[in-house]
């Protein structure tokens, strides 16, 4: 249990130590309004970095995330705008997400070009795309319904924190106890003997990329419900966090393990992380340079603990 | 005799420019073991790719359960019970023993509709199959920590899940050692009692004595001749297999060994080896004997610089060497042919030109600019003296039969000119003609003077064409058996450490 | 010297020359030396960094760290020249610094055994991290002209970097195809265990290629510096991901093995070309984004239609006989078969 | 057979190309517009300024053939590109908003020799050589002091503020806190400004850093100034979201369209800003005279005739604060006092 868990149990231990060292040296970081925001920061993360999980487990990656975010955000902006409901415009959102999700699964499972340069090419295109249409124009005002998702309490958290929380275990139940999600770390490990296992893997591929979509689609709702506009610039550099957190969460880049609560503990550990920064009254100068050599050395440590750097060859690089 | 289980009657299979397979009869009934042999590109992987359902033939019909049949895919052959274990694992490292038992075909509850991975069901079956084999299996460990021989039993349980009729085991034994070889062919037994047909591929022809109960000949696509195996022999078999008498399959020739020329004293590595010390002379053959696990490889890659030794002592013709790296041995003059071919031995999509210099490249460089007249020369030179059969250099490796990619792997550490040189299962998955040219080639290499160290699961190579044999157990070296006095027992005895 | 050409690289020629008439239809300042000139000015900080990054991809690595690099290295120059130093030693030192940076990367990809993509992607924040702390943000500017004419100089009406980027081209082209080192990059993104196994310090190598990427991202830094006549934390924001996109464009596989420099070549001329030409054609840059990323795709698509068949590629003198060296051709008809496929033998 | 698709990808290219691509004027002249980045609010109402300047100018029969494009994102390498491109085409003038003061000084001198006039607006280049002219929004001074006059105002003269700014090299922002920091010093001793974060200019990372600063310094914080138009809106957001609209400051920079919402609820009382779409449609018509030599370069007591903006003074010599201390400006034309927007008068404006 203790190897099986390992990687999540060294996470939790550093945020707890992380967290514990602010709680007693900040006052402040104790409160619970600072808890909630934090939780609520990391919600929408977590929420596309489920997604990002899948593909990663499947021996792929999805670097298209913060410019689908950015085209839901607009679009759905835009359909609130013009009077439709709330429900509607959530639909939109998912469907919008689902859509773009499946054009990147396609254009990978059944055309078969590799990912990294699929979502590249998504990722500059799309958000070409959204400055030639908004020419730059945020999308406001937004009627009075829109933050209603983003910002009603329940139990003294948000909405998007208790969808994110649901969303995480859903997709944490499913990845572990269902068809499709067995599948996919199958498809990961081994995909020529996922094949010959009768797997269809291009259509596990497609749907592990269209789902990646549609939780983005999710997310764009629990991010930006809660302001009370919706900027051109939104999802700006998600990629990168959310790759990140991936990572630093213990799912192996090249695919076939990982788990989604893995990847939740990394968002949080790299949400704190950040607010510490300020907490700590580091100097934001050097906020970048602190941040990386981090993820150097949480990842360096794990292949340390693992003993896998000593493993003399044959180990993909 | 029992009932048919699968029929196969003038089955052709026409590829671009090769008639694979040419009106091919073969037929398995229940409760048997088949063995189908043949050189490479005689037809046997054709003929099992038609019945699991990946190729289609192009003339002739399929019987199965007494009803005509056709395997559109992998996955319907699968279903309706028809089960490969390829020689490469088709297993998923990161994942569990039951689950690897279960992907493609994972149980769901009883009574719902839902596509939830029933763990609880899954589990209970497994053991239940499990035990029935007489084995232990760890469910829930992930398979990347599983030694071959389990790893195998994982295909085996795996069939047998899915209520397999018919399994075809596509060499087997490759990566076994003797004693899980054993236990494999008593749980081919096994199944033959429980009324599975097996179709058993293997280059090895003591194992179809061993466990098979006929025999089907393939050569050129053709079907030569399907036979008892009580009816016919070991020469027989070569012979229609080749298609022509085949001098000895161990040629090998007496030689007085000369001075020492790799002194091992005490060579140690934490726990995997306990000071290891032997002598290997000039022109001598030493076997190196001994279960999966039991050193042999390591004390190879500790010799070889792969995994460089922790304590101990390496002199080469007397002088001390110490070997950190690869790159070391090979200058010190000692090569190694690795057990793995296609991953550790060969660079597959580069040519046999490529990949014979590979080991070279910097001397047959001038300023760091590799001479490719002179690269070419020496590619050819080898592929004459070795009789590498193929096309031309220019050919990526990934072309060639495992035979002579074997060749290839052995001239390319000729090139280096070694003075030792350590063979690891040289004739693994190697069909019976290339095999015994390898043979050939290592009396006469060791005529001339080199020393080669063999690393052999299959005994009878082992004592066929070792001049001593050195047994290994536990990381230490148990016993040393010279030629006159080695037997299998004597070595089974030392290798299991029952002595 | 005989050339044979790749069917990818004559495809990425025929999609120069063709955007090539077209752009100077729609333009006509856009087809004349002065402005092709010009614009290999922006192709060679691209261009030179693409020529390891190529050997690095063709070994199954990445350099996500590249572009910070850049900006990491100009910065140290611009910090040790306002305290004092002459520009030129400078230079050197924010060049060692730069090439430092590259051979840590190796390091922990080669010997604590991190993949390439997750080491690079932290030291990508951390480079820039360190400029940005050093410097604090700000620029540094007012370097002599001397310096300046590495960026901005012309030698016979040719920019002083493309004369650079072409010379550092012919040496990496003849470096991967003539060379041991070449051909066993090519066979550590291959089968890495296989080099190992017949003696090749692929570790070292890997090294070498990562110490080499840092080293031609400081010289390409530099050549920003005096281009843009500022040493600033911010240079070359997001250049990795144009050098990667080229790479892969002129046909360089992601997954190993396979590549070559005239492909890389090709794709960063067709990147810079593109964009050159579609703002003299007065094309929005949004729109220019999205036309990339279209080529991308496409190009890549007609790559993998014929990743079943290989060609020959090499660049070597005339042989009396089908010559072998780095050659790839093709024998197996079929071949994409599953697990256990016997070979036939001839 | 092996071309074909390589011919459909130059045709798809091709197509592309002919629907994006206008013709070109003759014989006019030739103005081209670069901003920062063309996915802003801030610079498409420079744009609109710009064009209705143009369209004044035609009405004059002056014929010109006016182009506006930039990046589409902030980005110093593509903005430099694409300069050096347009310069090719060889324009009369090119106005120019730099994405970094100091990187586009070579291309914008270079541009410069060629015979082109150009003018910067917005955010200057970091020599005065390397342009005729520079309109002014608003010095850094007059901008900055104005910030933190609104502070003073509202949270007293010995409030404790934050900042969150856009990226730690960001010249124009810098510069501006450096004119704040000056204010203060001189002005407001007893104030005191407690911490400078940066979000990036991405809307996430401004919301976090800003509630951050809320949590971190709770009770004990009166101000934030975002001086950047993508940040602003996520401090008002944070500062409600925390419970804590009207209760402490929040200003900063930004178009009364962008924070109409803000200030109308009160969360953001000022905001400060000049009228970008004044500053497009001055630089247009100083680009026009400085054309037609209406403006000789580097004359003093010069003054510019800017249709329905009346007269502006060309300058040679303006002092002012930047990130790099106190700065002598050189050859400006100074838009006005920045612009206080209110619950008041946000309605009047449309921009």
């Amino acid at each position: 249990m203790m190897m099986k868990w390992g990687r999540e149990l060294t996470i939790l231990a550093a945020l707890a130590l992380l967290a514990g060292y602010l709680s007693l040296t900040q006052p402040n970081f104790r409160d619970a309004f600072t808890l909630s925001t934090i939780l609520t920061n990391a919600a929408y993360v977590g929420v596309v970095g489920i997604g990002m999980t899948m593909v990663i487990v499947a021996g792929q990656i999805d670097i298209s995330v913060g410019s689908m975010l950015a085209v839901c955000a607009l679009i759905a902006g835009t359909l609130a705008r013009a009077g439709a409901p709330m429900f509607l415009v959530v639909l939109a959102s998912l469907a919008l997400g689902l859509g773009m999700g499946a054009l990147n699964g396609a254009l990978i499972a059944y055309l078969r070009i590799p990912s990294i340069i699929v979502t590249l090419a998504t990722l500059t295109a799309l958000r070409g795309a959204i400055v030639w249409w908004t020419k730059g124009y945020w999308v406001m005002p937004l009627p009075p319904g829109w933050k209603f998702l983003g910002t009603t309490h329940i139990l003294g958290l948000p909405l998007p924190v208790w969808i994110g929380w649901t969303a995480v275990l859903a997709a944490a139940y499913v990845l572990a106890h269902t068809i499709i999600g067995r599948e996919v770390y199958a498809l990961g490990s081994n995909p020529q003997a996922a094949r010959l296992a009768g797997i269809d893997t291009a259509r596990v591929t497609f749907w592990v990329f269209a789902l990646s979509g549609l939780l983005v689609g999710l997310a764009t709702m629990l991010h930006v419900t809660r302001f009370s506009m919706v900027q051109t610039q939104e999802g700006l550099g998600l990629e990168f966090l959310v790759i990140t957190a991936v990572v630093v969460g213990g799912t192996n880049i090249f695919g076939g393990s990982g788990t989604v609560a893995g990847t939740y503990l990394g968002v949080l550990l790299l949400t704190v992380t950040s607010s510490a920064l300020t907490f700590l009254g580091i100097s934001a100068t050097w906020d970048q340079a602190i941040r990386g050599a981090f993820i150097l050395v949480a990842v360096t440590a794990d292949i340390v603990r693992t003993g896998r750097w000593r493993q003399p060859v044959g180990w993909a690089r | 005799m029992a009932e048919p289980l699968l029929q196969l009657r003038g089955i052709t299979k026409q590829f671009p420019g090769v008639l694979a397979l040419d009106g091919v009869d073969f037929a398995l009934t229940t409760g048997e073991v088949h063995a189908l042999v043949g050189e490479n590109g005689a037809g046997k992987s054709t003929l099992i790719k038609i019945i699991s359902g990946v190729h289609q033939p192009d003339a002739g019909r399929i019987d199965y359960l007494g009803a005509p049949a056709t395997f559109p895919t992998p996955r319907a052959a699968a279903d309706r019970g028809i089960a490969v274990i390829y020689q490469e694992v088709a297993l998923f490292p990161d994942l569990s023993v039951l689950e690897n038992l279960y992907v493609g075909a994972y149980l769901r509850p009883l009574r719902t509709t839902g596509r939830r991975v029933d763990w609880a069901r899954m589990r209970a079956r497994a053991q239940e199959v499990v035990a029935s084999l007489g084995v232990e299996l760890d469910l829930g460990a992930p398979v990347h920590r599983l030694s071959a021989a389990q790893q195998q039993l994982v295909e085996i349980a795996r069939a047998l899940l899915r209520d397999a009729r018919v399994i075809i085991m596509d060499e087997p034994t490759g990566p076994l050692a003797q004693p899980d070889v054993e236990r494999l062919f008593s749980l081919i037994r096994q199944l033959r009692s429980r009324g599975v047909g097996i179709v058993y591929i293997s280059h090895r022809l003591e194992e179809i004595f061993a466990v098979a109960d006929r025999v089907t000949v393939l050569r050129d696509g053709r079907r030569i001749i399907t036979a008892p195996v009580a009816h016919t022999s070991r020469d027989a078999l070569i012979h229609d297999m080749v298609g022509r008498t085949l001098d000895a399959l161990y040629p090998k020739t007496a030689v007085n060994a000369g001075t020492p020329v790799l002194e091992v004293d005490a060579l140690g590595k934490d726990a995997a080896l306990a000071d290891v010390s032997f002598v290997l002379r000039r022109g001598e053959i030493v076997g190196l004997a001994g279960l999966v696990g039991s050193g042999r490889t390591t004390l190879a890659h500790a010799l070889f610089g792969i995994d460089p030794p922790e304590r101990g002592r390496v002199r080469l013709d007397g002088i001390d060497a110490r070997v950190s790296h690869p790159g070391q041995a090979r200058e010190l003059g000692i090569a190694y042919i690795p057990e793995e071919r296609q991953r550790q031995g060969l660079v597959l999509p580069f040519s046999v030109g490529e990949n014979l210099s590979l080991a070279i490249l910097r001397r047959l460089s001038r300023l760091g600019f590799v001479d490719h007249a002179r690269e070419a020369a020496v590619a050819r030179d080898f592929v004459r003296r070795l009789d590498i059969r193929t096309p031309g250099i220019n050919v990526p490796a990934a072309a060639l039969s495992g035979g002579n990619q074997q060749k290839v792997v052995v001239g390319k550490w000729l090139a280096a000119q070694p003075r030792v040189l350590i063979m690891d299962e040289p004739t693994r998955g190697v069909d019976v003609g290339a095999k015994a040219e390898i043979h050939r080639l290592m009396s006469e290499l060791a005529g001339r003077g080199l020393g080669i160290l063999l690393i052999s699961s299959e005994l009878p190579e082992l004592l066929g064409m070792s001049d001593r044999i050195l047994v290994m157990h536990r990381g230490r070296i148990t016993g040393e058996l010279r030629r006159d006095e080695a037997t299998q027992e004597k070595i089974m005895t030392l290798a299991t450490g029952a002595a | 010297m005989r050339i044979r050409l790749l069917w990818r690289e004559r495809v990425l020629i025929g999609l120069l020359v063709g955007s090539g008439v077209l752009l100077a239809l729609l333009s006509d300042v856009f087809f004349t030396p002065a402005n092709l000139l010009r614009a290999t000015r922006y192709a060679a900080e691209i261009g030179l960094v693409a020529l390891p990054m190529t050997m690095i991809i063709i070994s199954r690595g990445i350099d996500l760290s590249v572009a910070s690099n850049m900006a990491l290295s100009a910065m140290t120059m611009g910090l040790l020249w306002q305290r004092g130093i002459p520009v030129w030693p400078a230079a050197a030192l924010g060049i060692a610094a730069g090439t430092l940076a590259g051979w840590l990367n190796g390091w922990v990809i080669a010997r604590v055994r991190v993949p390439a993509i997750v080491v690079t992607l932290a030291t990508l924040a951390v480079y820039r991290g360190v400029a940005t702390g050093l410097s604090g943000g700000t620029g540094i500017l007012g370097f002599p002209d001397s310096f300046l004419a590495l960026g901005a100089g012309t030698v016979a009406g040719v920019p002083i970097q493309t004369i650079i980027w072409i010379a550092g081209i012919a040496a990496a082209a003849v470096f991967l195809t003539r060379t041991a080192v070449g051909r066993y990059i090519y066979g550590i993104g291959h089968n890495e265990t296989a080099l190992r196994f017949s003696g090749i310090d692929v570790d070292r190598i890997v090294l070498g290629l990562y110490t080499a990427s840092g080293f031609v991202s400081a010289l390409a830094g530099m050549i920003y510096a005096a281009r843009v006549g500022t040493a600033k934390s911010n240079a070359a924001a997001g250049y990795e991901l144009t050098v990667i996109t080229a790479v892969v464009l002129g046909g360089t596989s992601l997954a190993g093995g396979e590549g070559t420099i005239v492909g890389t070549m090709l794709g960063v001329l067709i990147i810079t070309i593109l964009q050159n030409g579609l703002t003299l054609a007065r094309v929005p840059a949004a729109v220019q984004d999205v036309l990339i990323g279209t080529v991308l795709v496409g190009a890549v698509l007609t790559y993998r239609e014929r990743a079943g068949r290989k060609e020959v590629f090499v660049i070597a003198p005339p042989q009396p006989e089908p010559h072998h060296a780095g050659g790839r051709v093709l024998t197996d008809p079929g071949n994409d078969l599953a697990v256990g496929e016997e070979r036939r033998n001839p | 057979m092996r071309y074909i698709r390589g011919f459909a990808l130059a045709l798809t290219l091709a197509l592309l190309v002919g629907l994006a691509g206008p013709g070109q004027a003759q014989k006019a002249l030739k103005i081209f517009m670069v901003p920062k980045f063309t996915g802003a609010a801030y610079f498409a109402a420079t744009e609109k300024g710009a064009k209705e300047a143009v369209a004044e100018l035609k009405a004059r029969g002056v014929a010109i053939d006016f182009l506006y494009t930039g990046p589409s994102v902030a980005n110093t390498d593509e903005e430099i590109r694409m300069i050096d491109d347009l310069v090719a085409q060889k324009p009369d003038a090119i106005i120019i908003s730099a994405n970094d003061a100091e990187a586009l000084v070579p291309v914008a001198k270079k541009a410069k020799a060629a015979g082109i006039k150009v003018i910067t607006y917005d955010a200057d280049v970091a020599d005065p050589t390397a342009r005729q002219w520079f309109v002014n929004q608003g010095t850094f001074t007059l901008v900055g002091g104005a910030l933190v006059d609104v502070v003073a105002e509202q949270a007293g003269t010995s409030a404790r503020f934050a900042i969150v700014s856009a990226d730690p090299g960001a010249f124009n922002q810098n510069s501006w806190i450096a004119a704040m920091k000056a204010r203060v010093a001189a002005k407001y001793p007893k104030m005191q400004l407690v911490d400078i974060r940066y979000g990036l200019d991405k809307p996430a990372e401004s919301f976090s850093v800003a509630q951050d600063l809320i949590n971190k310094y709770r009770g004990q914080l009166d101000a934030i100034i975002a001086p950047t138009s993508v940040a602003l809106p996520k401090v008002a957001e944070a500062a409600e979201q925390a419970g804590l609209a009207g209760k402490i400051v929040v200003t900063g920079l930004s178009t009364p369209n962008d924070m109409r919402e803000f200030v109308k609820k009160g969360t953001v009382k000022t905001v400060v800003l000049w009228n970008p779409v004044d500053l497009g449609y001055l630089a247009v018509y100083v680009a026009h005279a400085t054309i037609t030599g209406a403006l000789k370069d580097g004359m003093a007591k010069q003054s510019v005739r800017a249709g329905r903006l009346g007269t502006r003074e060309a300058t040679a010599q303006l002092n002012d604060i930047t990130a790099k201390g106190p700065l002598t400006l050189r050859n400006v034309i100074l838009l006005g006092a920045p612009f206080r927007f209110t619950k008041e008068n946000i309605d009047r404006f449309n921009f």
